[in-house]
């Protein structure tokens, strides 16, 4: 097969980004059409994109070419191979998503905002993400790179008469940057080695490395990427940047944009930087177990319902790197085929959460779009106005919460799986991390659970907390296809899951050698399972279908049940409380409390209660009860560096104190200790 | 019958006249009175027109006496007239208090004239014995003397006015450097830098003068609007 | 495949069947344990089939999401049921999922009841709904490392294969970490079938009660379904308990005999864990809420502990 | 010949601005002189590749790839800031900024303009001198020149606080440019044992470079260290850099822009020569710590300053303290790498620089304020281009791609590495992160946000059309450097390293 078809449709794609982002930005005056054009742009683009990536995939082999850029110095050189053409994948399916969706969003901007410029930043980000993911050159790569982070910034900081929006996105370009700074001198430590800034040159080059520039160039790659990850503790500009963004942003933001983080990993430790120490993996993987524990722990806590989101992103992340971290350990230990499970529990995982905290972001959006709020507590009840927004919405949870039978189960399991194997694989005490590692997954794993049931239901179920919720309304259609779409992938991806593997195996190959999805699949593929050393397995069709049979006669026995001794609707018992109204509904902050209570050694939540009362305090009139929680890493770790760096440059300014005697007395200085320096032979 | 002229004699004079324009800029240092230290400076600039003069005598560059007479016309005649003008137009003639006292100022003084020595020593080359190489060691180190020593006045004292004697002296000590080490700059050169000063010493007495009447004081330590 | 079939269908019996009579057997036991008369054996049997026999009433505040979750419960806890091995140790579900599709099984059905008792608006739904994820989310990780030490020792998370390890090695139990991991697990047991100390399936006291909490606005065929699928549950676990630490009387071949015995053993077996059940729960008193959470962190600890001593000893 | 026009025309244009009576006729004759200014630097390039090095009158000019360089940044930079300099004056004078600034109660400021006409060519005068003199004397002769002639620049507005920067700019350029003329003193000295004292061409750097080699080391070193600190003072490296914010904040926009770029090209291609010398004569370790040294110091210094900063005109002096002392710690690395690097950053410097001064000077035209906290924020409302223009700038200045300061950044860290300094790199990158953030914080909350009560702006179409332009030259350079001006640049390099 021709390597035509796949490079001609990605630079067509790419050339579609491009002109759209200068359509948009040229028809800037005119929101109708700069809205359909930034739309359909995008699109067109990401179809062109994605077509691009399945060609590539069902090719295999990858391809290189290399564009002459108009700055002599560095040449633009793409490489399309298994694992760029995974992640252009990922890229494609929810920008998809996210443009049709855009149609229906979009709307409400016309007139207010600059829809122009919005599509701009927005095909500037596509680009951008499309050009990481294929870059061969660590020039072209962080070109790539830090564009995608200044459109982000853009958009974060797009609702800027906000000052949230305004801080939050100063926060986040601020971290990007700072990681902007590490893939710098980890690059130059490669190129210096390699002599060429080809990522195909590394390979060879940090072979040579000594194993103390081998660390350092981990140590900095790893802080780079994990800082645009999100992992804990660089997380901070997360749950600050992506909630104030437009919803479809956000969605990008939190589905592909922090994957870029991901995808360097994979590309730096497991193809450029050929071997890594041996203590990386571990260090990958207990950090992957922190970041999913603090994670959804931080989570639980929230009641705005895009920065629950956006905490759950750390979790994903976390358990991403946790599969990410095994693969290493594995790798370094000599065991591919474990590595090959590992990894390609990464990948899926990757791409699910990518998936589905896209589709939980878009659903936020539908609410945030219909209610106004993004504060939990004066929702409730939208299921009945919103239906479709709502059934999404619930797929996603349920996906999210990795349970069966959807596509967020089969990744966790997988994770599961490669790390029990890691028992048996890994010699020391260490081995005890993994099975150690795999409880605290089922910890996070749970926890989500219980957050989703206080996201999806003190958001959709109950009765109304706010007027915005009781006069809510269903979101545009155009809306509900883009949110449909990865519904379908959702499921498609969970219940198809044994078609879906043999993507990987192209990765796996060419990261590690080995062919594994053979050794996934059996069962005449429908089942999946673990391969090698345990021998789990598990068919995520089969649950759905057993779920089926058993359900349909429990059914029939209900409706028999009905049908002759009736059934109707009447007012909640309550334990014959009579009145039910939302103000003595349970709420988001009452759902976490026994949670908040449990690991307050984390949280030192502060409450404040105060009650108004005439005759005694035992029959208060009012009750005003306010309780927060303080995030240690912004109050512990952040604050008193900004606060230091402020005090020590307040204090550096005394330096140009106005005297130009003490200016003349400097250069004095410096002249006689420099005439010292200069006669000692 | 003629003259004849004899380096080594040369030598001797030059020596002794720079260290005269040593002992001047070190006085200057001590000095109070503006009026007596733009004295002390045109004093020291017509020793500096002769040191050239000699050099140029005993070793027939005559291109060096041009020097010689700009030096004595513009440094000892012309500036030194402009400066007394400017005194008077501004009507300040007493220096007020340096940021460190007169006797640790000399002291200080003597300390740079002995850095002066130690980096002059640095290229000392006692396998070459010409007389050029002694004489260029000796003045080199008063050069840099008096480079460091105007430079430190410059630091010390307040007065706006006090500053540019101390930019100029400290020039008199790159124009002994030029004419004792290498005999003079070639004379495009010389010509170029005279007429720098020339105007620099316009330029700065145009702002001194400004300065007088805008602040009507010329403590320049008293400018200090600019600032973090 | 027929086999398959068939053998699903024969355990699905058995499932359905012997899930009532156990807490039934327990109830009674209690009772007589606290020298009352107490209900019959029979007595579930009897709530189940006067459920259905009801008619029910949604509150007028609930959405689909209500009807769904008895469903949820029911199917998962038997599909569940069908993926562990009773009385051979091939369960017929086996291929579908091993002890982790379990585990996640039942969270999943514990996910959609949660959301049935918020779906109202009752508070005491909410309340419940709260305390029961809460407990459910600290118990996971004790109970996977106990699973893990287990599924260690066979290589396998499959139910069958551990059974069939568990089958060559009937005397493993004895070993220290199975031990360990068993009281970890029993713990979790304890939890997960909301009995005391941590919960107590008899009150119906408001502030006190979890599982029942949440259940409260069910009626009629609903709360029969839900009622059913939660005795499956907790025949489920406890046949995860019995069967893979002490997997006597398991035989691996599908004849009449061999399943005979395997069952009356198997019966015997949920006797005595019953027993043991019934003996913690009338020892002690219910925990205060906010204690259970360091009973659970014991189970982890004993998890832990398991886990080491697998190579250590 | 090319050499005397690109002389003669500026030193022709300020007389004649001087005897003109109109504004706009200085304006034309300005416009006209830097126009044919930047044609005949054109030209110069062009005979340069053709032809390795021009010269006039046995080599008292002397023009190579280096030299050419300068001169056309200096000639592109002088004609974009007289462009923005004929809104600006306008604008300057219907507020009448201009009258104010005249002593005696003016004749609506039109000797204020005159002064500024009729100065600036003089000091474009200077600066092609700089890179056109090919004896060292003159061309230290020709920097002083820049200082005496931008001293009025800064007094321009004739404030108290003008007349303090102008003397704090005054003295300490005269104490540094003292330190030079020593150094270069010593450097004739030290070639003195080599060459003789054969009258002119005894300092003419073409001839010195030749024999480097034999100088006396010692006398060398000195004056290398002289140099550095001479020049230094005159590029503004610390500690030698305490006169920039003064005067950068003093002077009328488009003459601190000129200042920022144009002048401090001159003195680093002061530097460079030396370096070249030296270099030659100690070996490159002796200049490379020196210049690290310094450079590391530079930047370090700038961050604090930028970091908590009142007033976004001292930010920008702080941001080209900071950037001259990339250049400084880029030679000091130096190699091929490092030189190129240095010369990249040099050639962005000048092309970006002047529209981070020309926004800065629209804000303060529009705000009547150069202080943040009297800025309410919402410019990008009230004037969308200048606040657009602005921000972008800004991410350009810090070095962050796709504009073209990550091209050269990128080539310096190479550099260090190469070079064997990892760990100064290190400081170099965090330092770059540090200046990154406080700049862009500062100016997103100028530009973002909303102040209800602020004015829409209208702009004059020659700062509108200055301020676009020069946006759309910065981001075309982000992915297009014309090869011939790259030629040029590897020619000056091939200049520095291999000589």
């Amino acid at each position: 097969m021709s390597t035509l078809p796949v490079g001609a449709t990605f630079v067509l794609g790419i050339a579609t980004y491009s002109a759209g982002a200068c359509a948009s930005l040229a028809s800037w005056r005119r929101p109708a059409i700069a809205r359909y054009i930034c739309c359909g742009a995008a699109l067109a683009g990401a179809a062109l994109e994605g077509l691009a990536a399945v060609l590539g995939i069902l090719q295999g082999t990858p391809i290189r070419w290399s564009v002459p850029s108009g700055i002599p110095l560095f040449a633009y050189s793409f490489s399309y191979d298994a694992l760029a053409g995974f992640f252009n994948l990922t890229l494609a399916i929810l920008a998809i998503a996210v443009s049709i969706y855009s149609f229906g969003y979009l709307k409400e901007f016309e007139g207010r905002r600059n829809i122009g410029f919005f599509g701009f930043l927005f095909h500037l980000l596509l680009l951008s993400l499309t050009i990481v993911f294929t870059a061969a050159n660590a020039f072209l790569f962080l070109i790539g790179w830090e564009v995608g982070a200044l459109a982000a910034y853009g958009l974060v900081a797009f609702y800027h008469e906000q000052r949230e929006s305004r801080q939050a996105g100063l926060l986040y370009i601020v971290m990007a940057h700072a990681d902007v700074g590490c893939l710098l001198l980890g690059f130059a430590l490669l190129i210096q080695g390699s002599g060429s800034a080809e990522f195909a040159s590394f390979h060879a080059a940090a072979a040579q490395l000594s194993s103390g520039r081998q660390s350092a160039a981990f140590v900095l790659f790893f802080l780079g990427f994990a800082i645009k990850a999100g992992v804990i503790p660089f997380h901070i500009w997360l749950p600050a940047a992506h909630p104030v963004a437009p919803s479809n942003i956000s969605a990008l933001l939190s589905g592909i944009v922090i994957k870029t983080g991901i995808y360097g990993m994979t590309r730096i430790f497991l193809d450029s930087l050929g071997g890594v120490p041996s203590w990386a993996g571990l260090a990958v993987l207990i950090v992957g177990v922190v970041s999913a524990v603090l994670g959804v722990l931080y989570a639980l806590m929230e009641h705005d319902l895009k920065r629950l989101l956006a905490y759950h992103s750390i979790e994903n992340i976390g358990i991403i790197l946790m599969g990410l971290g095994a693969a290493l350990i594995f790798r370094v230990a000599g065991h591919p085929l474990l590595a090959g499970v590992a990894l390609i529990a990464a990948m899926f995982h990757t791409l699910n959460h990518a998936i589905f905290k896209c589709l939980l972001f878009l659903g936020a959006g539908a609410v945030l779009h219909s209610t106004g709020t993004r504060n939990m507590e004066e929702m409730g009840g939208l299921i009945r106005p919103m239906p479709v927004t709502a059934f999404c919405f619930l797929i996603g949870a349920v996906a999210i919460s990795g349970l069966p039978p959807l596509n967020g189960f089969v990744s966790e399991w997988l994770t599961y799986q490669s790390l029990l194997a890691g028992f048996g694989a890994v010699g020391g005490l260490t081995r005890i991390l993994f099975p150690l590692a795999g409880s605290m997954l089922a910890l996070t794993g749970a926890l989500a659970a219980a957050c989703f049931v206080k996201a999806f239901a003190i958001t959709f179920l109950a009765l109304p907390r706010g007027a915005e919720s009781r006069n809510a309304h269903e979101a545009p259609r155009t809306m509900l296809i883009g949110m449909g779409w990865l519904t379908l992938a959702c499921a498609a991806l969970g219940l198809g899951v044994t078609w879906f593997l043999p993507v990987f195996d192209a990765i796996t190959e060419q990261l590690l050698g080995q062919r594994v999805v053979a050794h996934l699949v059996t069962g005449h593929g429908l089942v999946l399972s673990a391969g090698m050393r345990t021998s789990g397995t598990v068919s995520t069709a089969g649950i759905a279908l057993g779920l089926l049979v058993l359900v349909l006669p429990a059914a029939l026995l209900v409706a028999t049940g009905v049908r002759r001794f009736g059934r109707k609707r009447g007012p909640v018992w309550d334990c014959g409380l009579p009145g039910l109204s939302a103000e003595n509904e349970y709420t988001a902050t009452a759902f976490s409390k026994a949670l908040r209570m449990i690991f307050s050694v984390l949280y030192k939540p502060r409450r404040e209660i105060q009650a108004v009362f005439d005759v005694s305090p035992y029959f208060p009139k009012e009750i005003h009860f306010e309780s927060e929680i303080d995030s240690m890493f912004e109050k512990r770790l952040y604050a008193p560096l900004q606060e230091f760096i402020v005090r020590f440059s307040s204090r550096m300014r005394t330096i140009q104190a106005g005297s130009i005697h003490a200016y003349l007395a400097y250069i004095f200085v410096t002249l006689v200790l420099l005439l010292l320096f200069g006669v000692r032979k | 019958m003629p003259f004849v002229p004899n380096p080594e004699l040369g030598n001797r004079i030059i020596t002794l006249m720079a260290a005269l324009v040593l002992v001047l800029q070190i006085a200057a240092v001590g000095q109070r009175w503006i009026v007596s230290s733009i004295r002390i400076f045109a004093v020291q600039s017509f020793l500096l027109g002769a040191i050239a003069a000699v050099i140029a005598y005993f070793n027939h560059a005559s291109h060096i006496y041009i020097a010689a007479l700009l030096t004595v016309f513009l440094k000892a005649g012309l500036l030194p007239r402009l400066l007394e003008r400017l005194v008077e137009r501004v009507g300040i003639r007493r220096e007020i208090e340096p940021l460190i006292n007169v006797p640790l100022s000399i002291l200080i003084a003597g300390g740079l004239t002995l850095l002066g020595y130690v980096v002059a020593e640095s290229f000392h080359h006692p396998e070459e014995t010409s007389a050029r190489a002694a004489l260029g060691h000796n003045t080199l180190a008063v050069a840099i003397a008096l480079f460091l020593i105007g430079f430190f006045a410059m630091v010390n004292r307040r007065k706006a006015l006090t500053q540019v004697l101390g930019l100029l002296s400290l020039e008199n000590g790159l124009f002994l450097a030029a004419i004792s080490l290498t005999y003079g700059m070639p004379l495009v050169v010389e010509i170029g830098i005279f007429f720098d000063v020339l105007v620099a010493v316009m330029v700065l007495g145009i702002l001194v003068f400004r300065i007088g009447e805008t602040f009507d004081s010329m403590d320049v330590s008293k400018l200090r609007k600019l600032r973090e | 495949m027929t086999e398959v079939l068939i053998n699903s269908v024969l355990q699905l019996v058995l499932l359905l069947l012997v899930a009532p009579l156990l807490s039934g057997m327990i109830k009674t036991l209690k009772a007589r344990l606290q020298t009352r008369r107490g209900p019959g054996v029979l007595q579930s049997y009897r709530d189940i089939f006067k459920l259905l026999r009801k008619g029910m009433v949604i509150p007028e505040t609930a959405s689909w999401i209500f009807s769904a979750a008895p469903y949820m419960v029911f199917g998962t806890a038997t599909l569940v049921g069908l993926m562990i091995p009773m009385t051979t140790t091939r369960a017929p579900l086996s291929l579908f999922g091993g002890v982790l599709a379990v585990v996640y099984l039942l969270a999943l059905g514990r996910f959609f009841l949660a959301l049935g008792g918020l779906d109202t608006g009752s508070s005491f739904g909410g309340l419940g709904s709260s305390r029961e994820m809460t407990i459910s989310a600290i118990a996971e990780p004790a109970m996977m490392l106990a699973i893990f030490t287990v599924a260690l020792g066979a290589n396998s998370t499959n139910l069958s294969e551990m059974a069939k390890i568990a089958v060559t090695q009937s005397w493993r139990f004895l070993a220290p970490s199975q031990m360990l991991a068993f009281a970890a697990l029993f713990i979790v047991l304890i939890a997960e079938t909301g009995r005391i100390p941590v919960d107590n399936p008899a009150t119906h006291l408001e502030l006190t009660m979890i599982h029942e909490a949440m259940v409260l606005e069910y009626s009629g065929p609903y709360l029969a379904l839900i009622e059913w699928g939660a005795s499956i549950k907790q025949l489920v676990l406890m046949t995860l308990l019995v069967n893979t630490f002490f997997p006597f009387g398991l035989s691996s071949d599908w004849s009449a005999q061999a399943v005979g015995v395997g069952l009356v053993f198997y019966l015997a077996k949920l006797l005595l864990l019953a027993c043991l059940i019934v003996l913690v729960e009338t020892s002690n008193a219910k925990l205060r809420l906010f204690r259970v959470p360091e009973l659970l962190m014991v189970a982890f600890i004993l998890g832990a502990l398991a886990l080491i001593s697998t190579f250590l000893f | 010949m090319i050499l005397l026009w690109l002389l003669i025309v500026p030193l022709a244009a300020g007389p004649l601005a001087f005897f003109l009576r109109r504004r706009r006729m200085m304006e034309v004759v300005n416009l006209a002189a830097f126009a044919i200014l930047l044609g005949l630097a054109v030209v110069l390039v062009a005979q340069v590749l053709r032809s390795g090095s021009v010269s006039l009158w046995d080599g008292f000019f002397y023009a190579d790839a280096l030299s050419a360089l300068v001169v056309l940044l200096s000639a592109f930079v002088s004609l974009v800031c007289s462009i923005y300099a004929v809104g600006y004056f306008r604008h300057e004078e219907r507020t009448g900024a201009l009258q104010e600034a005249e002593e005696v109660g003016g004749r609506l400021g039109i000797d204020k303009l005159r002064e500024y006409y009729a100065l600036i060519p003089l000091l474009v005068f200077a600066m092609v001198l700089v890179a056109l003199a090919n004896n060292l004397g003159i061309l230290w002769v020709a920097v002083e020149g820049t200082t005496l002639a931008s001293v009025f620049l800064v007094m321009f507005y004739g404030r108290e606080t003008s007349l303090e920067a102008a003397w704090k700019y005054a003295i300490i350029g005269g104490v540094g440019l003292s330190m030079a003329l020593f150094g270069t003193i010593l450097t004739y000295y030290s070639a003195y044992g080599a060459l003789g004292t054969d009258a002119l061409a005894g300092l003419n750097w073409s001839v010195l470079a030749g024999n480097a080699a034999q100088f006396d080391k010692p006398t060398m070193r000195l004056a290398f260290i002289l140099i550095l600190l001479g020049y230094g003072t005159k590029a503004g490296i610390a500690p030698m850099h305490t006169w920039k914010p003064e005067a950068y904040s003093e002077a009328p926009i488009p003459g601190a822009a000129m200042l920022a770029t144009g002048v401090l090209n001159c003195a680093l291609y002061a530097l460079v020569r030396f370096y070249i010398l030296s270099s030659k004569c100690l070996g490159p370790q002796f200049g490379s710590r020196l210049l690290i040294l310094f450079g590391l110091l530079s930047m370090g210094v700038a961050v604090p300053f930028i970091l908590v900063q009142k007033n976004f005109r001292r930010l920008l002096a702080y941001s080209s303290i900071d950037h001259s002392g990339i250049m400084v710690l880029a030679l000091g690395f130096g190699g091929p790498l490092g030189i190129l690097g240095m010369l990249l950053h040099m050639t962005f410097h000048s092309v970006t620089k002047p529209l981070l001064f020309f926004c800065a000077g629209n804000v303060q035209q529009h705000l009547n304020t150069d202080l943040f906290r009297k800025a309410k924020g919402g410019l990008i409302h009230s004037m969308p281009l200048t606040g657009a223009a602005f921000l972008m700038v800004t991410i350009a200045v810090t070095g962050s791609p796709p504009f073209s300061f990550f091209q050269s950044e990128f080539t310096i860290l190479r550099a260090g590495f190469s070079g064997g300094y990892s760990v100064l790199a290190f400081f170099f990158i965090s330092f770059l992160v540090l200046i990154f953030s406080g700049f862009l914080v500062h100016i997103a909350n100028l530009v973002l946000g909303e102040d209800p009560n602020l004015p829409r702006a209208g702009m004059c179409g020659w700062k509108k059309y200055s301020v676009a332009g020069l946006a759309v030259v910065i981001v075309v350079m982000g992915f297009w450097i014309p090869a011939p001006l790259f030629r040029l640049i590897q020619g000056a390099v091939g200049i520095v390293v291999g000589g």
